[in-house]
């Protein structure tokens, strides 16, 4: 039940970032999900030692937050946003072909725990809607064909790092805004890549 | 007292503390404002918005809700206007949408607030035509309470009373939005000593107890006020029952005690009431057994036995334990049984392990329970709270968190008040002396705590820690605390009316009414209603069980007493009974003890009689009948008076409350203090002064042992009223030896091992739990627990793996 | 990318240098972190001052005072700043572009309004779904601690200043700021009562605190660089300085743009974002954001965009989100897209939002599929009003926070506008539009 | 006139009665127990507690009923339904069900309380007893069999009518659905297991169905 010594350092190093103990629930949250891979109930209990609380009271905070998942969640979490910008521009024949390619419906991760599909509501993406994000790294710009390929290659490639620009490239069209940057930081699993929390690929981690 | 201002509700023009919740002082000025998440204990939260009014601000009406919105000076309130009529129909509307409306099967169904307040501020019928949410129901969320997710409201409740007022954050809102439910961790139930009260307070069917379930409809019940049987703080409590059999308590808000609260243990220990090991029918001992017997032959023989005691040895060879567990009448009766009929001072409430009798009935500046929400620090040097007096527990709790008192707790190890403390000091058992020394000097760690202690005002709470302590230590506590520029003692200890018995003189050193032998004027008072009284104290309960098992005493009365089980030194109890040449006893089962007399007499029970307890803080409250006594049981005070007539010296009872008359008149604390008088006073009851005494401080040598014995109490034990409730009797931790890790370690045990603990009267094999907030060289076993041999109140035990 | 003649303030930097205008060495290149230095040596007052006197409004879209959020900041210290990067309400998108394309312009506005708050603590709360803004934020913020304009002594003065990055876990409630500071703490985000009405007052850990929007935030250092007038000047009336709308749905050209307030809705439906896609016919448009009542081309096209005439119109600007829906749009299924994000969002504390939105999307789905009863609308509009009573604009609320009322939007416009077209759905059992 | 007209006008109806019944239908008394007259479509006869097509009995042990009785004369204790084997639907099952027959008064008001139309009433009469004890109805003897048929005290009385007392349902309850002629023809809604209900006399399914239709809208 107990986190590997890399990931009591960074849960520390969380700690000393907020004035109480509380605060760290989510980033914890957020560790114990790279730990796992989604949250267990050994995860909850390792974060409320750290925080204070009671197991149930951690609970009651992660499922507050849609991103904190419970259950297995795939290697690869899509998830296509429906909400109105997108559903203008299209999203709902995104998400049928997401679902068809991937063979499960919303909410639901395929047999080989591979992919994970749902639909969320704003991604933040209307610009260059309808779009899609893969362990939260986000693709403007789909189309349904664009979708199931992606679907098929995320199955056959199985890359370790999800990188937004790359997939942008390879599956997207036009985006909200430009970045003319290229990213090479990207995610390692079903949770958001952002380092501080220990959430970004290894090679990546200055 | 905080400012008073007007304000106007409906047009009528109310004065009320500033900052009250307008809805409190809407309902208390006679307006009702419906609502569910508020509770007047509990902090506001406005969620369930039912309780909207319309507010006058120089903008125009304001819809709010009335529990959030502190009252202030002239703040117009309108609670009937169109705008807030349809809210508050919508409101109701929305709540019912998901709501299964079972209400035929649901236990809630005919007391339940939404149902009331359906009928007068909800929607005819529903426009809902979509299927309801489901959930799956119903859930265990602890051994005492099941949870139905889909009749919830999310008014959340329990979720507050469990963080705000119990202080087991263990039962949670998950998920947002329309899928949100009440949860408790896999594996980590609500076991909280309070859940119960969440029950009480659901204003939906929502949690059901297990003890209750679909046991009565609320339009059958038969209710009563009275007073918890369990603990010494008297909580009021409210008796459900139907059909003659008592199906439920709930607790009363009285103010001065429990605030409506209760723990589990007085909540759900009703069930021994109507146990079928009850006896019914007199029993005489017939070889190693009992036969029946009638009334009449059964008081003979007790009668004549004890009477030729008397001849033979004299009143002083009689014996008389108990009456702690009875009503003050009951109490009363059996010390004038001991002093006026047998002529004996040999009486004792206390099971040997409670501090000084003088201590709890007279101690003096006494604090009340009340006292603790004015306190700036807080001393706690007793029981742990949690386990020995739940409400008790909660409302220092309270103090604490609300208000910031300050709080220092001195223990032999964790208590439930640890994570509320604001000084905690830990000791071996056995050095308490030493430790009170240091920390009355105020040397080292215990400086700040000292000083607190010095600014008062001061409540000092002060019990025995466990039973291994000399119980002078709480004496000399007491003392200490007496001695401080401006503090209160609370004196504790354990089983429901002790205090009752000791004020009624159901201790060796005290005639009814706090008088002590000290005192010659009040004694010729008491030769004169008497007839005559020994002239000197009796032997307290460790003296008279010495004095019987070696032959000094001869016979002995048990009057809901079970000294075997709940005395230290179990051993000895037993060798005392079955040497004593007679044991009579009065009880409702047959206990470890009562099964070694040779006549039993079957005893009416809590909620089968009248009359008063009296509780730690010296406040008299009523216990009322709402049951009849199964088969031929009679109250204590009968079957006394009866014994005396049979032994020509009648006492002149012909009812309780000709008792509590000569309560009045004979005993100088209750001096005039009638039922009625009680009555009136309900729920909180009469508080009584008359406090005389100071204490001093005695001085004893601290123990010196390798290792030593914290024995204690538990909230559930196995005491009798707990074997015979069944739903609590499995939730006691059963037999358990608590080791420091590191003496396990160098006892060269784990978890899970058995070690032997020998004790200064006896040995048990126990499994070893590890507890690190043990100091090293301390073993704690709760005590009574079922299967578990008494170890004796010897501090130095020697423990070696088994 | 934006192609206007309109000028550009907070954006000038992104389109100009696109290739690295999030680095520090472009940023300080072109200004960057000159108005910090000068913040240093202002007092409270001063910055306070300028700010209210810039007439600067609070971006989030509740359209507040930013001065004068600062000035109701409570004496107790410690306080604490929160930058409010939970952008999540559909249709918003332009807090990702500030925070991706020019972090550096957002952390000195936080060292501008720490400074004026005397804040030594502050958190930046970007919304979960935002990893790649909060990667580059956080790049940014390790830049400036290495400059020396993060940590001890910033800028070589005594002054010590903290900033945190904190992700969220995927509420859009949680852009509600006391929600937000709920989260922050650790706990549900569930907005807290009012009063208090401002953190100001209580806030994190119950301490005086400022939360400020990403674009509110990052206006600051233009306000000292061109100072209060000029900033003014560049708005509208009390419309002060530039805004960043969010143009998404059926046109040609979606992005965010930075334009002044005063422009008519034409303008920027059919020339700054290109018009309508593939010729067809505008129908209808939400101004600002889900949350704000629909505006149609027969009433509203011609209007001047500005705060008083949005609201004025029933509706808002809130956070600049433009949706434009053409003719082929199912008002219904619009309807229902949105009533259904609020309804998923929705905290769940108190009865009329958890209860009430998804009742209504439901019964909204129900319609759309052709499942409806003629009592249907009527009885959308009844619960609407029980949620948010009288049904006006702004609205009032049964409710703890203005979730619940911002589902009664769609409701009331479908009402207003296109009953006919709810109706048809009722009489012919299926869509109208195929 | 006055008085004695109207004197005379009331038994005109008397005596137009009684010559109907005298010489018309040639009859005023049945030779009971030879013959059995047909009872009222609503007589209120003794109770019968119900089970659902499945077998589950309706009884949820809500004690509605007894709470509804004026006579007092309905006891009823409720308990937890046995998960694996479940006596009725949901959680509650009625586990003790007496009703005292000879403080009835036979005023349908318990049948009118019940949610679930787990208690109704029969034609069945005859209730002669030679033992108080015996007036003492348990669940035993109120509960159908699994067919539907109501239980008698005695299997061979030779007063009983069997055939149309085997009908559960003698009548159904005015203030719940189940009343209703709408219902007609929905099993579920018959108190006796497996029958179809017929509209009774006055009503029609059709007009009910409408109403209610109308009452929707």
């Amino acid at each position: 039940m107990s986190w590997s010594p890399e990931t009591v350092a960074r849960a520390e190093r969380i700690m000393q970032r907020y004035p109480e103990r509380r605060s760290a629930v989510m980033p914890l949250l957020y560790l114990s999900m790279l730990e796992d891979g989604y949250l267990t109930d050994d995860g909850m209990r390792e974060v409320a030692e750290w925080t204070g609380l009671t197991p149930v009271q951690v609970k009651s905070v992660a499922s507050f937050y849609g991103m904190f998942k419970l259950r297995y969640t795939g290697k690869y979490l899509v998830s296509v946003c429906t909400s109105i910008s997108c559903m203008l521009r299209g999203a709902d024949d995104v998400m049928a072909a997401v679902e068809d390619e991937a063979g499960v419906p919303h909410g639901e991760t395929d047999d080989d725990g591979v992919i994970a599909v749902e639909h969320v509501e704003c991604i933040g993406a209307c610009g260059g809607a309808p779009a899609v994000q893969v362990n939260y790294e986000l693709i403007e710009g789909i189309t349904p064909e664009q979708a199931r390929d992606l679907v098929r290659w995320l199955r056959e490639e199985q890359p370790d790092k999800i990188v937004a620009d790359d997939l942008q490239e390879r599956f997207g069209g036009t985006r909200s805004f430009d970045w003319a940057i290229r990213e090479t930081e990207g995610a390692v699993g079903p949770f958001p890549a952002f380092g501080p929390y220990g959430t970004v690929a290894e090679e990546d981690r200055s | 007292m905080a400012d008073l201002v007007k304000i106007t509700v409906d047009g009528k023009e109310i004065e009320v503390e500033a900052g009250t919740p307008v809805i409190d002082a809407a309902i208390d000025n006679g307006t009702y404002i419906p609502h569910f998440c508020h509770h007047s204990r509990l902090e506001p939260v406005g969620l369930c918005r039912m309780c909207l009014v319309e507010l006058e601000t120089p903008r125009g009406m304001v819809l709010t809700p009335s529990c959030t919105l502190p009252a202030s000076e002239g703040q117009v309130i309108h609670t009937k206007t169109p705008v807030v009529d349809k809210a508050q129909e919508g409101v109701l509307e929305f709540l019912l949408i998901n709501h299964p409306l079972d209400c035929p099967v649901c236990d809630k169904g005919g007391e339940c607030p939404l149902q009331d307040q359906t009928l007068g501020y909800g929607p005819g019928e529903s426009r809902f035509v979509e299927e309801k949410r489901h959930f799956e129901k119903p859930v265990p969320v602890s051994d005492l309470v099941l949870l139905d997710r889909e009749r919830c409201i999310l008014c959340s409740r329990c979720v507050r009373f469990a963080e705000e007022v119990a202080g087991d954050p263990l039962i949670e809102i998950t998920a947002r939005g329309n899928q949100a439910h009440i949860e408790t961790f896999p594996d980590e139930p609500f076991s909280s000593y309070f859940s119960g009260n969440t029950v009480q307070i659901c204003p939906v069917g929502a949690l059901t107890a297990t003890a209750y379930r679909f046991r009565a409809r609320p339009w059958d019940l038969r209710k009563v006020e009275s007073t918890c049987p369990h603990c010494t703080a008297g909580e009021a409590i409210e008796i459900d029952a139907s059909q003659n059999q008592v199906l439920r308590f709930n607790g009363i808000d009285a103010d001065a005690t429990n605030q409506g609260w209760l723990s589990d243990k007085c909540r759900f220990g009703f069930e021994f009431i109507g146990s079928a090991e009850r006896l019914t029918v007199p029993l005489v001992r017939d070889g190693d057994g009992f036969r029946e017997s009638t009334w009449a032959e059964a008081l003979d023989l007790v009668a004549e036995r004890l009477g030729a005691v008397i001849e033979s040895r004299g009143g002083e060879a009689v014996a008389g334990f108990g009456g702690a567990r009875g009503t003050n009448e009951d109490a009363y009766a059996f010390s004038k049984f001991m002093r006026a009929v047998v002529g004996s001072n040999h009486i004792d409430a206390r099971m040997d392990d409670a501090p000084a009798a003088e201590l709890l009935a007279a101690v003096q500046p006494r604090a009340t329970i009340g006292d603790l929400d004015t306190a700036s620090t807080i001393l706690l040097w007793g029981p742990d709270l949690k386990e020995e007096a739940g409400t008790l527990y909660l409302r220092v709790r309270q103090a604490v968190q609300k208000r910031g008192a300050k709080l220092v707790v001195v223990h032999p190890r964790r208590t439930g008040l640890d994570d509320r403390a604001t000084w905690k000091f830990t000791y071996r058992p056995g050095t308490g002396f030493g430790t009170l020394e240091a920390f009355a000097s105020g040397a080292g760690d215990f400086a700040e705590a000292r000083k607190a202690l010095d600014e008062g005002p001061v409540v000092a709470v002060v019990g025995l820690t466990g039973m291994t302590e000399d119980p002078t230590l709480a004496t000399a506590v007491a003392a200490f605390a007496a001695g401080l520029p401006d503090a209160k003692i609370l004196p504790v200890a354990r089983r429901s009316n002790t205090f009752g018995a000791l004020d009624m003189g159901c201790a060796p050193g005290l005639l009814p009414g706090r008088v002590s032998f000290g005192d010659a004027d009040a004694v010729a008072a008491f030769e004169a209603a008497f007839g005559a009284v020994p002239d000197h104290a009796g032997l307290d309960t460790s003296g008279m069980l010495e004095g019987l098992a070696n032959g000094d005493l001869a016979a002995a009365v048990l009057v809901g007493a079970d000294p075997v089980r709940d005395v230290p030194d179990g051993a000895l109890a037993r060798r005392a009974l079955e040497a004593a040449d007679f044991v009579v006893a009065l009880d409702l089962f047959l206990t470890d003890s009562s099964s070694l007399a040779d006549v039993v007499l079957p005893a009416e029970g809590f909620a089968e009689k009248e009359g008063t307890f009296t509780n730690l803080e010296g406040r008299v409250s009523k216990v009322n009948r709402i049951v009849a006594g199964p088969g031929q049981t009679q109250p204590d005070w009968s079957i006394l008076e009866e014994i005396a007539r049979r032994m020509g010296r009648p006492m002149g009872f012909d009812s309780a409350e000709t008792v509590a008359e000569e309560i009045a008149t004979v005993a100088p604390a209750y001096a005039d203090l009638r039922w009625r008088d009680v009555e009136r006073k309900k729920p909180e009851g009469v508080l009584l002064d008359g406090g005389w005494y100071t204490p001093k401080a005695p001085a004893g040598p601290d123990v010196d042992a390798d290792m030593v014995l914290h024995l204690a109490r538990t909230l559930y034990d196995d005491g009798v009223a707990m074997r015979q409730s069944l739903s609590l009797h499995h939730l006691a931790p059963g037999g358990v030896a608590y080791l420091h890790p590191g003496d396990a370690e160098r006892l060269g045990v784990t978890e899970g091992d058995q070690v032997v603990v020998v004790g200064s009267a006896g040995e048990a094999t126990l499994p070893v739990r590890f507890d690190p907030s043990l100091p090293a060289g301390v073993v704690y076993v709760p005590f009574n627990q079922a299967g578990v041999p008494s170890l004796g109140a010897g501090a130095a035990v020697e423990v070696r793996s088994a | 990318m934006t192609t206007t003649t309109y000028p550009q303030v907070l954006t000038r930097r992104m389109t100009e240098h696109p290739a690295d205008s999030h680095t520090l060495a472009r940023y300080e290149a072109t200004g960057g972190y000159q108005q910090a230095r000068a913040a240093m040596g202002m007092t409270r007052e001063q910055l306070v001052e300028t700010v209210k006197e810039s007439g600067l409004i609070g971006r989030g879209g509740a359209g507040f005072s930013a001065g004068m959020k600062w000035s109701f900041l409570a004496p107790p210290r410690p306080s604490y700043l929160v930058v409010n990067g939970d952008e999540s309400e559909p249709g918003t998108f332009k807090d990702r572009q500030l925070l991706e394309r020019d972090p550096h312009q957002m952390i000195e506005g936080i060292i501008i309004a720490s400074v004026a708050n005397e804040v030594h603590e502050a958190f930046i709360y970007i919304r979960g779904e935002y990893p790649k803004p909060a990667r580059r934020v956080q790049h940014a913020i390790d830049e400036a601690y290495a400059a020396g304009y993060l940590g001890d002594g910033i800028f070589g003065s005594d002054y010590q200043l903290d900033v945190t990055v904190h992700l969220g876990g995927g509420a859009y409630i949680c852009g509600e700021e006391t929600a937000l500071i709920n989260s922050l703490e650790g706990r549900r985000g569930e907005p807290r009562l009012k009063p208090p009405y401002f953190p100001a007052a209580k806030g994190l850990y119950m301490l005086p605190t400022i939360v400020n929007n990403v674009e509110t935030v990052s206006n600051l250092p233009h306000i000292l660089e061109m100072g209060a007038d000029a900033y003014k000047a560049l708005g509208h009336d009390k419309d002060t300085g530039t805004f960043l709308f969010s143009v998404s749905g059926h046109v040609k050209r979606p992005g965010n743009y930075e334009l002044p307030h005063g422009i008519t809705w034409r303008e920027l439906i059919f020339d700054i974002a290109g018009g309508m896609l593939d010729g067809r016919e505008l129908k209808a448009w939400i101004p600002g954001g889900a949350s704000a009542p629909w505006f149609v081309p027969e009433e509203h096209l011609d209007m001047p965009i500005t705060k008083d005439d949005c609201g004025q119109a029933g509706s808002m600007l809130g956070s600049g989100a433009v949706i434009v829906m053409d003719d082929s749009t199912c008002m219904v299924k619009a309807a229902e897209r949105v009533v259904r994000f609020f309804a998923h969002e929705s905290c769940g504390q108190c009865t009329p939002c958890r209860e009430g939105t998804t009742w209504m999307q439901q019964i909204l789905a129900r319609i759309e599929e052709g499942h409806g009863r003629a009592v249907d609308l009527d009885l959308l509009l009844d619960v609407s009003d029980n949620i948010s009573p009288g049904l006006a604009w702004p609205p009032k609320m049964t409710t703890i926070c203005p979730l619940g009322p911002s589902a009664v939007s769609p409701v009331t416009s479908l009402a207003k506008y296109f009953r006919e077209e709810v109706e048809a759905h009722v009489t012919e059992g299926r869509c109208p539009l195929g | 006139m006055g008085m004695i007209g109207e004197f005379i006008k009331g038994l005109r109806v008397t005596s137009r009665i009684g010559y109907e019944t005298v010489f018309k239908d040639g009859q005023l008394t049945t030779e009971y127990p030879k013959e059995f007259r047909e009872k009222p479509q609503r007589f209120h006869g003794r109770h019968v507690l119900n089970r659902y097509p499945d077998g589950t009995e309706k009884c949820i042990g809500c004690e509605l009923c007894a709470g509804a009785c004026p006579a007092h004369c309905i006891y009823v204790r409720g308990k937890d339904n046995p998960p694996d084997a479940p006596v009725s639907p949901g959680e509650r099952f009625g586990f003790v069900y007496d009703i005292n027959m000879l403080r009835c008064i036979f005023c349908g008001l318990c049948v009118e309380a019940c949610p679930t139309e787990a208690i109704t009433m029969t034609h069945l009469f005859e209730m002669s007893v030679t033992n108080r004890d015996d007036a003492i109805y348990t669940k035993n003897e109120l509960l159908v069999n699994e067919d539907g048929t109501p239980n008698h005290m005695f299997d061979e009385d030779p007063l009983a009518d069997f055939e149309e007392l085997k009908d559960g349902d003698g009548w159904m309850r005015a203030t719940a659905p189940g009343g209703r002629a709408a219902y007609e023809g929905v099993i579920a809604w018959t108190p006796a297991a497996g029958k179809e209900r017929p509209a009774e006399k006055g009503q029609t399914a059709e007009q009910d169905r409408t109403d209610e239709a109308e009452g929707e809208a």
